[in-house]
């Protein structure tokens, strides 16, 4: 027997270029699960007005740490998309 | 206390809080707005950042510092905002009984800074053009090169 | 102007010195006089030196960085005197168009002060005891290594 | 023929510890020329009391540049001799 596909709502961000490609600071993704921080990318660039322009492959955070496209997501992570960094 | 302001960074505060009757060596860097020749006639830079990353990304960027070098003691601040010419962004300092570690532990934060905290920064010019700053040509982070999210 | 004085170090006197639109990074040298597990006691240190060579020695110094790192600018401060532990010594202030380049060049002027430029410390001690400070152990200058008198 | 030896006069610096041995921050020195700066030391500690303490191959400099002991001085040299240096 199957068991029903779960799925998950992640908060994402956007910071500095990609926030002005997209014209708005965050947005809330439906992801079914398991997924990973790839499959957010994918959905957001499908979905949101402007986001064909973010690389398919961005750097990535989330909830507050690094991470690669292949990290797993869960319900209520938060994914940040981020642009080269330039700080110092 | 935070490491983002958005006021003029102080250095003599900085500098009071690693001060230490045991440290004989104290390491700073200032990064300042330039307007050199790569930069064609910038004014300011508006800095912005994944604030709340910021701060965790360099509260473990200091403990890495305090794992490294025993005994040394290292400050923070990176402004945000508007930030005119030859004003710092960012300044750290860095102390440590011999002056070896100090600069070592200094430089190690500043290329941390540059590879992991997330900062960006849109250049202004005269002419009323903004351009968003991507390192491009140096090295730039790559997530693979990053800790991994667990 | 000089490079020593008997008064404190105002660091931002010299970051105004080097200060200038084309240079994004600087970094600072401080030496504080340190009373560390190794000093025993030590309140003060009384810095004495030949001034006239101090001066002379420093200013070949300086030339060398501007040499070695083009860009580069650099200002060095040396304080003589009696020094109460916790206050500087030395003030090294280096700004470059790059970040590597102002550490290189500040750490070559600190190096190099230590191998070549000719000041001498007493330590002085809460229970009255004075000591000429000897930095063997740590490398020494040799006639050898230096530039021969023409 | 013989050419009369001439001499001339040093004037010698001391600093730090050594100018507490020998009591005196200078002194002048008459040395036969041609001189170096070793000839120097050893007038120096044969001469002043107290320059015995000086090692035989201390730090010199001559007119304001570290010199070897092997350096040549002439007559109105100036020649200090350093402790080792403790700067910074």
């Amino acid at each position: 027997m199957e068991r029903p596909a779960l799925s998950g709502t992640i908060r994402v961000r956007f910071f500095a270029r990609y926030a002005e490609l997209v014209g708005r600071a965050e947005a809330a993704v439906a992801v079914s699960l398991p997924a990973t921080v790839g499959d957010v990318v994918r959905r957001v660039r499908e979905q949101l007005p402007g986001a064909r322009a973010i690389p398919e492959r961005p750097l990535a955070a989330v909830n507050l740490h690094h991470a690669k496209l292949d990290a797993s997501v869960g319900d209520g992570d938060e994914v940040a998309l981020l642009p080269p960094i330039a700080g110092g | 206390m935070s490491y983002l302001t958005r006021a003029p960074i102080i250095l003599d505060e900085l500098l009071a809080t690693v001060s230490s009757p045991e440290c004989g060596g104290t390491c700073v860097f200032l990064g300042t707005v330039r307007d050199g020749p790569d930069e064609h006639g910038v004014t300011a830079i508006e800095y912005s950042a994944y604030e709340e990353m910021v701060e965790g990304e360099l509260g473990r960027i200091v403990t890495e510092v305090g794992e490294r070098w025993s005994g040394a003691r290292v400050a923070v601040r990176h402004r945000l905002g508007l930030i005119p010419v030859g004003e710092a962004s960012i300044a750290i300092v860095a102390a440590a009984p011999h002056r070896a570690h100090a600069f070592e532990a200094c430089r190690y934060v500043i290329e941390e800074v540059k590879r992991r905290v997330p900062v960006w920064k849109k250049e202004l010019r005269a002419d009323g053009s903004e351009t968003w700053v991507d390192p491009s040509g140096r090295p730039t982070v790559r997530p693979s090169d990053l800790p991994t999210h667990v």
